[in-house]
C-alpha cells in the first residue's frame, strides 16, 4: 500500500515536472517580455510549439548517422531522470536514494555528453562550434557544481537530496557563509548550464554566439521537440534544485496527508515563479558575454565552490 | 589454486618458447592466440575464486631464483584482484587478437613476446619476495619493449621504446632500493620477512617514496609519465590495450604492497604526497589527452589521468588508515580498486576501438578521419559505451568508482591534519576537473573519429571489424555495464582485499535494497546502477513510444542545414584541434604554454589563412631536456679521453699512483 | 719443471693440474710448428676440449695445496671459466678466424702464430690462476698480457699497431707497479714467514698475514691496485683497453673481456684476501670502491659517443669491471656472491656479445655502427641473440646479470646509501647508452651491406643459455661453491 | 749486518736517486743516453754490493746484466736510433726543467713519507733501500710522462725498472730475482725493439689529434 503510494507520489512528481517545464520557460519568458515592456508569447506557446513540431515531418541530414537519430530520446531520458530525482514538493522520493546530488550531475553529464556529440554527427562547422563550446563551459561547471555539492554535503553530512533538504529545514542549518558561496556558485552554475544570458542567449540564432542552439542546428520535427523539451526540463530540475536546497521550506517530508501536499505543491510553485522572476530579472539586465570571457565567469563559480569547500574542511574541525 | 596459476604462468612461457619455434607458419597466430586465451581463462578462474570464497593466503617456493630464498609466491587477495585485471584484460586481448593479430606484418615480432609478457604480468602480482618481485616485474617491462619496437620501422617508435625502457629501467632500480631498505644489510628479501621487520619510521617513509616514484614511474604518474604515451601507442592494439589497461595496474599493484603492506606505519605526510601527485597526475594527463589529434596517445594520456584518480583514491586510503579510520580507508581503498579494475576494462574496449579503426582505415591520426560511425557501426556503438564509461557516465562503470572517490572524500573532514583538511578540497576540485575534462575529450575523441564525415579516402573505405575483435569488445562493454548496475557484487568481491590491507571493509553491498551500493549509511549516500539504467531505459522507451504513436513519423534526408551555409567538402568540419580550442585557450597557454599564430589575409587576397599552433611540453623542457642535454654534455668531455696521448695516458696512471700515495701518506 | 715434481702429492690431481698447463704448453708448440689451417683450427679446439676437461676433474679431485700450484675455492671458479670461455671462444675462432682467411685479412703464417699464441695465452691464464706464488702469477700476468699484445697487432694495420703499442707500453707499466707490489708483498711477509719461496706463497700469506707490517701492506696494495688494476681495466688505467677490443680478433677480444680481465681481478682479490687479514692495514674495500665507482661512471658516459662497436662494448666491459670491483670492496657474504657472479655472469655475456659482434661486423664488413641497423630484419638469429646479449649485459631478468645486479645494489643501499645512488646512476647512465646503440643497430631500416658469415652460432647461444639458466635457477653446487669463496674473501 | 754494509747500500742506493735527477735534468737526448748509462752502472754496483752483502750469488747474474745489457747494449743501442731516425737535436719536453726538478723533489719526500710509516722492525736496510727504489720508480714515470720523445720515455721506462731491481735485490732473500731482471730485460728489447720497428719517433706524443682520431676508428 505505502509502495503504491510511493509510486503515485514519484510518479507524480516526474509528470509535474514534464508539464510544468515548458510552462516555465514560457513564464520566463512572458516575464522578459514584460520587463522589456513588450507583451510575449502566451503562456502556452511553448507547449503549441511541441506539437507542432511532433506533427512535423523529420528532415534529417544526409551525413546523419543512427547516433544522430537516437540521441534526442538519450538525451530526454537522462535529463527527465535527473529531474525526477529532485524533490519538487515532497522529498523522501521512492527512488531517491537510487541516485544522489552526484549522480544527478552525472546524469546531466551524460545529457550534454550526447548532445555535443549530436552537434558533431552531421559534420558541419556550426555544429562543432557549439559542441566545442560546450565542452569548454561544462569543463568548469562540472567541478564549480561538484564544489557546491561537496559543500552541502560537508554541511547536511550526505549527497542525497532528501536528507539535505530534511537537513535544511532543521534549525541546525543556520546561517553560513559557506551556504551563501555555494548559493551565488549555484547560481551561476545553473546560469551557465541552462545556457542563459550572460553566457548563451537562447532566444537568439546569430551564428557566431549561439552554443546550444548551434548544437541542435540540425535537429528538425519530433527530435527538436525532445531536445527543446529537455532544454526546459533542465531548467525547472536547476531551479527546483535552487528551491530545494536553498528554499526547503513548504516541502512536505514523510506521512504524505493531502492538505500538506497541497501546501507543499503550492509552495513549490510559488519558488517557481519567484525563481523564473528572478531569472527574467536578471537576463534583462545584463548583457551577453564574449565566449572567452565565460571561463572567467565560471572560474569564479569554481573558486566560490572551493572556498566553500575549503571553510567547510576548515570549520569541521571545531 | 595457485600451483594453477604457476602452472599457468608456466605453459605462458612455453607458449612463448613455442611461438619462437611455429613463427615462420601461417597458424601460429591463431594457435598462440587461442592457447594464450585458454591459458588465462583458466588463470583467471583460478584467481577468482578467493575474491568469492574467503580463502586464506596459498604460499609456495620454488627453488629458483636467488638460491639461498628460493623464488616465493603468494596469493592472497589482493594478489588474486590483480590477477584478476591481468587475466581478464589479457583473456580479451587475446580474443580480440585472434581477429586483430591476422592483420599483424610481422607476427614473428609480437607472437613470442605476448606469451611471455603476461606471464611476466602473471608472476608480478604473485611474487612474495624481492627478488621474484622485480625479476618479474622487469621481465614485464623487457617482454613489453619487444612488443612496442614491434613496428620498429615506424618513425617515432625506436625512441618509444628507448625511453619506455630507461624509464622502466629506472623505475626498477628505485624499486630495488627501496627493497634493498627494507631488506636490511641482512638481505631479508621475502616480503615475509619485510612484513614480520617493522621499518623504522625514516626507513618506510625513504622505501614509501622510493616506491612512488619507482612504481608510480610505471605506472605514469606526471612527471614520471613521459614515456606511456610514447611507448603504448606504438605497440600493435591489443598490446597497447594491455599496457595501458593491466600493466599499469601491476604498477599500482607495486605500489600498493609496499605502501600499504612493506613499509610499515604510514606518516601524516605520506599521504599528501601521494594525493598531490595524483591530483597533478588527474589533471595533467586529461590536459595533454586534449592536445592529442592521435587516437592511441589520447588514450595513453587518459591512462595517466586514470593511474591519477586512482592514486587519489591510494593517498585517501592511507590518510584514512594513518589517522585510524578504517571504514573511511576501506571506501577509499576500494574505490581505487574498483577503479582499478573499472579502467581495465574500458581501456581495453578502447584501444581494441582504436586498433579496429586502425585496421580499417590505417590511421591514427583522428584528423584524417571522420565518419565511421556509418561504415563501422558496431565497433562505433560499443567504442561509444567505451568512451561513455571512461567519461563517468552513469550507469556505465567509471562513474561508480569516481563515485564512490568522491564519496571518500566528503568523509576526509573528520581527519586531523590541516594540510590534510586544505589539500584534499583541492584534489577533490582537481577529480572533478578532469572528469569534466575526460568528458570533453571524449566527445572530441568520438566525435572527429567516428562521427561526421568522412575526412579521407580511408577514412571513407573502411570496412567493419572482424567477428572476434567484436566478440572481445562486446564482451568488455557488457562488462562496463554490469559493473556500472550492479557495482555491488563487484565491491563485496574487494571486501577480502580490503580486510587483508586495512583491516577493515566496506559493508556488505548486495543485501542492499534493490541492489544499490551504500557505503556508509543510506541516509547519507546511496547509487543504484540498476534502477537507474532502467529508469533511463524506462523513460526513453516512453518517450519513444509516445513520440511514434502520437506523432509524425515521417522523414526525409536532406543535404545539412548548417544555417544556410552547406559546403559539402568535408574539410571545413570542426577539427579535433579547433574542437579543442576553447580549452586550450583556457588551461593551455598556462600549462602548455600554447601560442597560436594566425594569418588571415586581407579581403581580396586569395591566399589561404593559416593557423599554427605552437603546444610545449614544460614538464619535458624542465626536467628531461635538462637530463638528456647534462648527460649529453658529460658524455662529450669524458670523451675527450678517448683522444689522449700514451704519454697523457701515462700521465693518468702517474696521477693515480700520486694520489694514492699521498692518500696512503695523509691517512695515518 | 722442478715445479711439477715438488708439491704435488696424488696423481690425478698431477694429472688434472699438470694438465692445464701442459696440454696449452704443448699445444702451443704444435701449433707453432704445423701448418694448414683447418687441422690446426681443429687442433686448437681439442686442446681447449681437453683442458677444459681438466679443469672439470677439480670438481672431483682437489690437489693439496704445494709450493708453486695451488687449487681452492676461489681459483676453482676462476679456472673453470677460464678454461670453459676458452674452449668456446677456439670453437668460436674455428669459424671466424676460416672466413678471416676468405677475405684476406689474415694469411697463413699469421693464423699459424695465432692459434700458437691461443694456446699460450691459455697456458699463461692457467698459471696465473693456480700458481700458489706472487712471483710466478705476476709472470704468468705478464705473459698473457705480451700474448695479447701480439694478437692484439694481428692485422698489421694502422690502427691495430696503435692498439698493440698503446697496450704494451701501458701494460708494462701495469707490469712494473704490480711487480713493484709483488716485492712489497714479500718483504712485509719475510720477516713473518721466512726467507725464499714460502714468503710469496698465497697459502702462506694468507694464513700468518696477521703478523705482517700493515704500512708495507699498504703500500704494496696501492701498487697492485694500480699494477693489476690496469690489467682489469678500471679508470683512469683503462687508456689500452679499448682500443685492444676494437683492433683485435674478435676472438681475442673475447678473451680479453671474458677471461683475462677476470684474472687481473682475481690477483686483486688474492692480495685483498691478504689484506683483510691483517687488522692493522688499511681496509682495501674504500679503495676498490672508489676505483670501481669511478670505472663504472667514467665508463657509462663514455658509451654514448661510441662509434666503433667493439670499442663500446669493451667501454661495457670497463663499466662491469667497476661494478664488480665494487661489490668485492664492499665485501660481506652478499656484496661478495653478488661480485662472483656479477664476474662469472659478465664472462659469459661480454664473450657471447663479442661472437655476436663478430659475426656482425663480418657481415657488415664494418665495425662502424652507423654502418650497422635493422639487424633483426636481415639477419634475425644473429640480431636477436646480439639484443639477448645486450638484454642480458644490461642487466635485465630473465638474465643471470640481474641477479648480481639485484644483490650488490640492494645489499649496498642498506650500507652505503650514497654509495649505492651513484652506483645506480652510473647503470642507469650506462643503461640508456647501451640501449640508444642497440636500437639503431638491431631495429629500423636495415642499413649497411648484407653479407653473410659462415662463422658458428652455437659459441654464442650456449653462452647466453647458460647465462639465462643462471638468471633462473643457480645449481646449489655453484652456489655453496660461491658462497665458500665470499667467505674467503671476507 | 754491519754498519758499513749498510753505509756502502745506502750510498749506492742514494746515489741511484741523484743520477735519476741527473737524467730529469738533461735535455738533450745523447746526453740523457750516457747519464742512463751512468745509472746502469749504479744499479750494478749497488745490485753488486747486495750480493754480496747478503751473500746471495745469484744476484751478481742481475748485476752482470745490469751492467752490460742496460749501461752499455741499450744506450749504444739507443744511441744508433737516434742517428737513424734523425731525431738528436730535438728538445721535447713538456714541462720546463724547474717545475720537473721541484715535482722529483716531491716524489722523493712522498715516497719517504710513505716508507717512513713502516715499522722499525722491518730490515732497516730494506727499508732505506725501498724509500731509495721507490723514489726512483717514480722519478722514472714522472720522467716518462713528461717527455715527447720516444727514446726519452724508454729511458724513464728502464731507470724505473732499475728502481724495481733495485727493490727487488734489497728484499733478502727473494726468489725469482734473476729471472725478473731477464724478463724485463727481454721487455726493455721488445720496445727499443718496437720503436725501431715502427718508427715511432714520436707515437707516443702526437700532437696532431685529428691522425689519432683516424687511428681510433672513432672518426663518423
Amino acid at each position: 500500500m505505502v509502495l503504491i503510494r510511493d509510486f503515485a507520489v514519484q510518479g507524480a512528481q516526474m509528470l509535474l515536472v514534464l508539464t510544468l517545464a515548458p510552462l516555465f520557460t514560457a513564464y520566463v519568458r512572458k516575464v522578459k517580455a514584460r520587463l522589456l515592456r513588450r507583451r510575449g508569447p502566451s503562456l502556452i506557446q511553448p507547449y503549441r510549439d511541441l506539437a507542432r513540431l511532433m506533427r512535423k515531418e523529420v528532415v534529417l541530414a544526409e551525413s546523419a548517422s543512427w547516433l544522430f537519430r537516437v540521441c534526442p530520446y538519450l538525451i530526454f531520458a537522462a535529463t527527465w531522470v535527473a529531474a525526477s530525482l529532485v524533490p519538487t514538493f515532497r522529498t523522501g522520493l521512492l527512488f531517491s536514494w537510487s541516485a544522489d546530488l552526484i549522480a544527478i550531475i552525472a546524469l546531466l553529464g551524460s545529457a550534454r555528453f550526447f548532445l555535443a556529440l549530436a552537434g558533431l554527427d552531421v559534420g558541419t562547422s556550426f555544429g562543432g562550434i557549439g559542441s566545442s563550446r560546450e565542452v569548454m563551459i561544462a569543463s568548469l561547471a562540472e567541478p564549480a557544481m561538484l564544489m557546491i555539492v561537496f559543500t552541502l554535503a560537508l554541511i547536511a553530512g550526505s549527497t542525497q537530496l532528501s536528507t539535505i533538504a530534511a537537513f535544511m529545514t532543521s534549525a541546525e542549518a543556520g546561517l553560513r557563509v559557506s551556504l551563501a558561496l555555494g548559493l551565488v556558485g549555484l547560481i551561476m552554475v545553473a546560469i551557465a548550464e541552462n545556457g542563459r544570458i550572460p553566457i548563451d542567449n537562447p532566444a537568439t540564432h546569430l551564428e557566431l554566439t549561439m552554443v546550444h542552439e548551434a548544437m541542435v542546428l540540425e535537429y528538425s520535427g519530433r527530435h527538436l521537440a525532445l531536445i527543446e523539451l529537455s532544454a526546459s526540463l533542465k531548467l525547472i530540475l536547476y531551479v527546483s534544485l535552487l528551491a530545494c536546497l536553498f528554499l526547503p521550506w513548504g516541502i512536505e517530508s514523510a506521512g504524505a496527508s493531502p492538505p500538506t501536499l497541497v501546501i507543499g505543491l503550492v509552495a513549490y510553485l510559488g519558488k517557481l515563479a519567484l525563481g523564473g522572476f528572478l531569472l527574467a530579472l536578471f537576463e534583462t539586465s545584463i548583457a551577453k558575454m564574449r565566449v572567452f570571457r565565460v571561463p572567467e565567469f565560471l572560474g569564479a563559480a569554481l573558486m566560490l565552490g572551493l572556498l566553500a569547500t575549503l571553510l567547510r574542511f576548515v570549520s569541521a574541525s571545531f | 589454486m595457485l600451483t594453477v596459476i604457476l602452472a599457468c604462468a608456466a605453459a605462458l612461457l612455453a607458449l612463448a618458447a613455442f611461438a619462437v619455434v611455429i613463427v615462420r607458419y601461417a597458424a601460429a597466430t591463431p594457435i598462440i592466440y587461442g592457447m594464450t586465451m585458454i591459458v588465462t581463462a583458466i588463470s583467471l578462474a583460478a584467481a577468482a575464486t578467493p575474491l568469492f570464497g574467503a580463502e586464506p593466503a596459498a604460499m609456495r617456493t620454488l627453488p629458483l631464483g636467488l638460491p639461498w630464498l628460493g623464488a616465493h609466491f603468494r596469493l592472497d587477495a589482493l594478489s588474486a584482484f590483480f590477477l584478476v585485471v591481468v587475466d581478464l584484460g589479457a583473456l580479451c586481448a587475446s580474443l580480440f587478437a585472434l581477429g586483430y593479430g591476422t592483420h599483424e606484418q610481422a607476427p614473428q615480432r609480437v607472437l613470442p613476446f605476448y606469451p611471455a609478457f603476461l606471464a611476466g604480468m602473471t608472476l608480478v602480482v604473485i611474487a612474495d619476495d624481492a627478488f621474484a618481485f622485480l625479476f618479474s616485474w622487469e621481465f614485464m617491462s623487457l617482454s613489453s619493449w619487444a612488443l612496442v619496437m614491434a613496428h620498429h620501422r615506424e618513425p617515432g617508435n625506436a625512441r618509444a621504446g628507448y625511453v619506455y625502457l630507461t624509464m622502466a629501467s629506472f623505475g626498477t632500480l628505485l624499486l630495488l632500493l627501496a627493497f634493498g631498505l627494507l631488506a636490511g644489510p641482512g638481505g631479508h628479501y621475502s616480503f615475509e620477512q619485510m612484513r614480520a621487520a617493522h621499518p623504522s619510521a625514516a626507513l618506510g617513509a625513504l622505501a614509501l617514496v622510493l616506491s612512488l616514484i619507482g612504481a608510480g614511474s610505471k605506472a605514469g604518474v606526471v612527471p614520471l609519465h613521459v614515456w606511456l604515451p610514447l611507448a603504448h601507442p606504438a605497440a600493435p592494439s591489443h598490446v597497447s590495450a594491455l599496457m595501458s589497461g593491466v600493466m599499469t595496474k601491476v604498477a599500482v599493484y607495486g605500489f600498493i604492497r609496499i605502501a600499504f603492506e612493506l613499509a610499515g606505519a604510514p606518516a601524516w605526510w605520506w599521504s599528501m604526497l601521494v594525493l598531490a601527485l595524483g591530483g597533478v597526475t588527474a589533471v595533467m594527463g586529461v590536459l595533454y589527452a586534449l592536445m592529442q589529434h592521435d587516437l592511441k596517445r589520447l588514450l595513453a594520456y587518459h591512462t595517466v589521468e586514470n593511474i591519477g584518480i586512482i592514486f587519489i583514491g591510494l593517498g585517501l586510503a592511507l590518510a584514512f588508515k594513518t589517522y585510524a579510520m578504517p571504514f573511511a580507508a576501506a571506501l577509499a581503498f576500494t574505490a581505487a580498486l574498483l577503479h582499478v579494475f573499472n579502467h581495465s576494462l574500458f581501456k581495453s574496449l578502447l584501444f581494441f576501438g582504436a586498433g579496429a579503426v586502425l585496421t580499417a582505415t590505417g590511421e591514427r591520426d583522428m584528423e584524417r578521419l571522420g565518419g565511421l560511425i556509418h561504415r563501422m557501426p558496431q565497433t562505433a556503438f560499443l567504442v561509444l559505451v567505451g568512451c561513455a564509461a571512461i567519461s563517468a557516465l552513469p550507469p556505465l562503470n567509471g562513474f561508480v568508482s569516481e563515485w564512490l572517490t568522491f564519496q571518500a572524500i566528503l568523509l576526509s573532514p573528520q581527519l586531523p591534519t590541516w594540510g590534510l583538511k586544505l589539500l584534499v578540497p583541492a584534489i577533490g576540485a582537481m577529480l572533478a576537473l578532469s572528469a569534466a575534462l575526460a568528458a570533453a575529450c571524449f566527445v572530441k575523441a568520438y566525435g572527429v573519429t567516428f562521427l561526421g564525415r568522412p575526412r579521407t579516402g580511408a577514412a571513407e573505405a573502411a570496412k567493419e571489424t572482424d567477428r572476434f575483435s567484436l566478440v572481445a569488445m562486446i564482451a568488455l562493454s557488457a562488462f562496463c555495464l554490469i559493473v556500472g548496475i550492479v557495482p555491488g557484487v563487484f565491491i563485496d568481491a574487494l571486501a577480502p582485499v580490503s580486510s587483508s590491507l586495512i583491516g577493515a571493509h566496506m559493508p556488505p553491498q548486495i543485501g542492499a535494497q534493490w541492489l544499490s551500493i551504500v557505503p556508509i549509511a543510506a541516509s547519507r549516500s546511496s547509487y543504484d546502477g540498476l534502477l537507474v539504467f532502467l529508469f533511463m531505459v524506462i523513460s526513453g522507451a516512453l518517450a519513444a513510444t509516445a513520440i511514434h504513436r502520437l506523432a509524425s513519423d515521417r522523414l526525409r534526408r536532406a543535404p545539412a542545414w548548417d544555417c544556410g551555409y552547406p559546403d559539402l567538402s568535408p574539410v571545413t568540419q570542426y577539427t579535433a584541434a579547433s574542437f579543442a580550442q576553447p580549452i586550450r585557450r583556457v588551461f593551455g597557454s598556462l600549462v602548455f604554454r600554447a601560442r597560436e599564430y594566425g594569418e588571415m589575409p586581407p579581403p581580396g587576397d586569395v591566399r589561404p589563412a593559416s593557423l599554427k599552433v605552437e603546444i610545449s611540453d614544460l614538464i619535458w623542457d624542465a626536467v628531461y631536456a635538462p637530463i638528456a642535454s647534462g648527460i649529453g654534455v658529460a658524455a662529450d668531455r669524458l670523451n675527450r679521453l678517448q683522444f689522449l696521448t700514451i704519454r697523457q695516458f701515462l700521465s693518468l696512471v702517474f696521477g693515480a699512483l700520486v694520489i694514492l700515495l699521498l692518500v696512503l701518506a695523509i691517512w695515518s | 719443471m722442478n715445479w711439477v715434481m715438488s708439491g704435488v702429492a696424488s696423481a690425478t690431481s698431477f694429472n688434472a693440474l699438470s694438465g692445464l698447463l701442459l696440454i696449452p704448453a704443448g699445444a702451443a708448440v704444435l701449433l707453432a710448428l704445423l701448418p694448414g689451417y683447418r687441422s690446426t683450427a681443429r687442433l686448437n679446439v681439442a686442446a681447449a676440449a681437453l683442458t677444459l676437461l681438466c679443469a672439470f676433474s677439480l670438481f672431483f679431485r682437489r690437489p693439496e695445496p704445494g709450493v708453486y700450484l695451488l687449487v681452492d675455492d676461489l681459483n676453482g671458479t676462476f679456472v673453470v671459466l677460464t678454461t670453459f670461455v676458452g674452449f668456446t671462444t677456439s670453437v668460436f675462432s674455428l669459424s671466424y678466424i676460416g672466413h678471416e682467411l676468405e677475405t684476406g685479412r689474415l694469411t697463413p703464417p699469421f693464423v699459424r702464430f695465432y692459434h700458437a699464441m691461443y694456446q699460450v695465452l691459455m697456458f699463461a691464464m692457467n698459471l696465473a690462476l693456480i700458481a700458489n706464488n706472487i712471483g710466478l702469477m705476476w709472470v704468468a700476468i705478464e705473459l698473457a698480457t705480451l700474448t695479447t699484445v701480439m694478437m692484439v697487432g694481428i692485422y698489421r694495420t694502422h690502427e691495430a699497431l696503435e692498439a698493440a703499442w698503446k697496450y704494451f707500453i701501458l701494460g708494462s707499466i701495469g707490469i712494473a707497479l704490480a711487480l713493484f707490489g709483488t716485492i712489497l708483498i714479500y718483504m712485509a711477509a719475510r720477516p713473518v714467514v721466512s726467507e725464499g719461496l714460502d714468503a710469496m706463497a698465497w697459502t702462506m700469506l694468507v694464513s700468518r698475514a696477521g703478523g705482517f707490517d700493515a704500512a708495507l701492506l699498504d703500500l704494496a696494495f696501492v701498487f697492485l691496485l694500480l699494477g693489476y688494476g690496469t690489467k682489469v681495466g678500471l679508470a683512469p688505467l683503462h687508456a689500452w683497453l679499448p682500443d685492444a677490443h676494437a683492433e683485435g680478433p674478435t676472438p681475442i677480444s673475447a678473451v680479453l673481456s671474458g677471461l683475462l680481465l677476470n684474472v687481473a681481478l682475481y690477483a686483486l682479490l688474492r692480495f685483498k684476501m691478504v689484506l683483510a687479514a691483517n687488522s692493522a692495514a688499511l681496509a682495501p674495500g674504500p679503495l676498490m670502491v672508489t676505483l670501481g665507482l669511478l670505472s663504472l661512471v667514467f665508463a657509462a658516459f663514455m658509451l654514448y659517443r661510441r662509434r666503433d662497436i667493439k670499442r663500446m662494448f669493451a667501454y661495457s666491459s670497463i663499466e662491469h669491471m667497476g661494478i664488480i670491483t665494487f661489490a668485492f670492496g664492499m665485501g660481506g657474504p652478499l656484496a661478495n656472491f653478488a661480485g662472483l657472479l656479477h664476474m662469472t655472469m659478465h664472462s659469459l655475456t661480454k664473450s657471447a656479445i663479442f661472437f655476436a659482434v663478430g659475426h656482425v661486423a663480418q657481415v657488415k664488413g664494418t665495425q662502424r655502427i652507423a654502418d650497422m641497423g635493422g639487424l633483426t630484419e636481415t639477419h634475425p638469429v644473429l640480431g636477436w641473440g646480439l639484443i639477448l646479449g645486450v638484454v642480458a649485459i644490461a642487466g635485465l631478468p630473465p638474465l643471470g646479470i640481474f641477479m648480481s645486479e639485484f644483490l650488490v645494489v640492494s645489499s649496498t643501499f642498506a650500507r652505503a646509501p650514497l654509495l649505492a645512488l651513484v652506483l645506480v646512476f652510473g647503470i642507469l647512465v650506462g643503461f640508456a647508452a647501451l640501449l640508444l646503440r642497440l636500437n639503431s643497430i638491431a631495429f629500423g631500416a636495415p642499413r649497411g651491406p648484407n653479407g653473410r658469415t659462415n662463422a658458428s652460432y652455437v659459441p654464442m647461444f650456449a653462452h647466453l643459455a647458460l647465462v639465462l639458466l643462471a638468471g633462473i635457477y643457480l645449481p646449489p653446487a655453484l652456489v655453496a661453491w660461491f658462497e665458500n669463496v665470499a667467505k674467503l674473501l671476507g | 749486518m754491519s754498519s758499513i754494509n749498510f753505509d756502502i747500500a745506502h750510498l749506492l742506493a742514494g746515489s741511484l736517486v741523484l743520477v735519476s735527477f741527473l737524467e730529469l735534468y738533461q735535455d738533450r737526448l745523447y746526453a740523457l743516453l750516457n747519464v742512463y748509462a751512468v745509472h746502469a752502472l749504479a744499479l750494478a754496483a749497488s745490485v753488486g754490493w747486495q750480493a754480496f752483502a747478503q751473500d746471495a750469488p745469484h744476484l751478481y747474474v742481475t748485476a752482470g746484466i745490469a751492467l752490460v745489457f742496460k749501461a752499455v747494449v741499450i744506450p749504444v743501442a739507443l744511441h744508433r736510433m737516434i742517428v737513424r731516425l734523425g731525431i738528436h737535436r730535438e728538445i721535447e719536453k713538456v714541462v720546463g726543467v724547474g717545475p720537473v726538478m721541484l715535482a722529483g723533489i716531491g716524489l722523493v719526500a712522498l715516497s719517504m713519507v710513505v716508507i717512513l710509516r713502516v715499522t722499525q722492525e722491518a730490515d732497516p736496510l730494506a727499508r732505506e733501500d725501498l724509500a731509495f727504489a721507490l723514489s726512483v720508480i717514480l722519478l722514472g714515470l714522472l720522467m716518462m710522462v713528461t717527455r715527447r720523445n720516444a727514446v726519452s720515455q724508454v729511458v724513464g721506462f728502464m731507470s724505473l725498472e732499475n728502481g724495481l731491481v733495485l727493490a727487488a735485490t734489497g728484499a733478502k732473500g727473494m726468489p725469482l730475482v734473476v729471472e725478473i731482471s731477464v724478463a724485463f730485460s727481454v721487455l726493455i728489447a721488445f720496445i727499443v725493439i718496437g720503436i725501431f720497428l715502427f718508427r715511432i719517433r714520436e707515437r707516443f706524443d702526437t700532437v696532431d689529434v685529428q691522425a689519432l682520431d683516424r687511428f681510433r676508428g672513432e672518426h663518423s
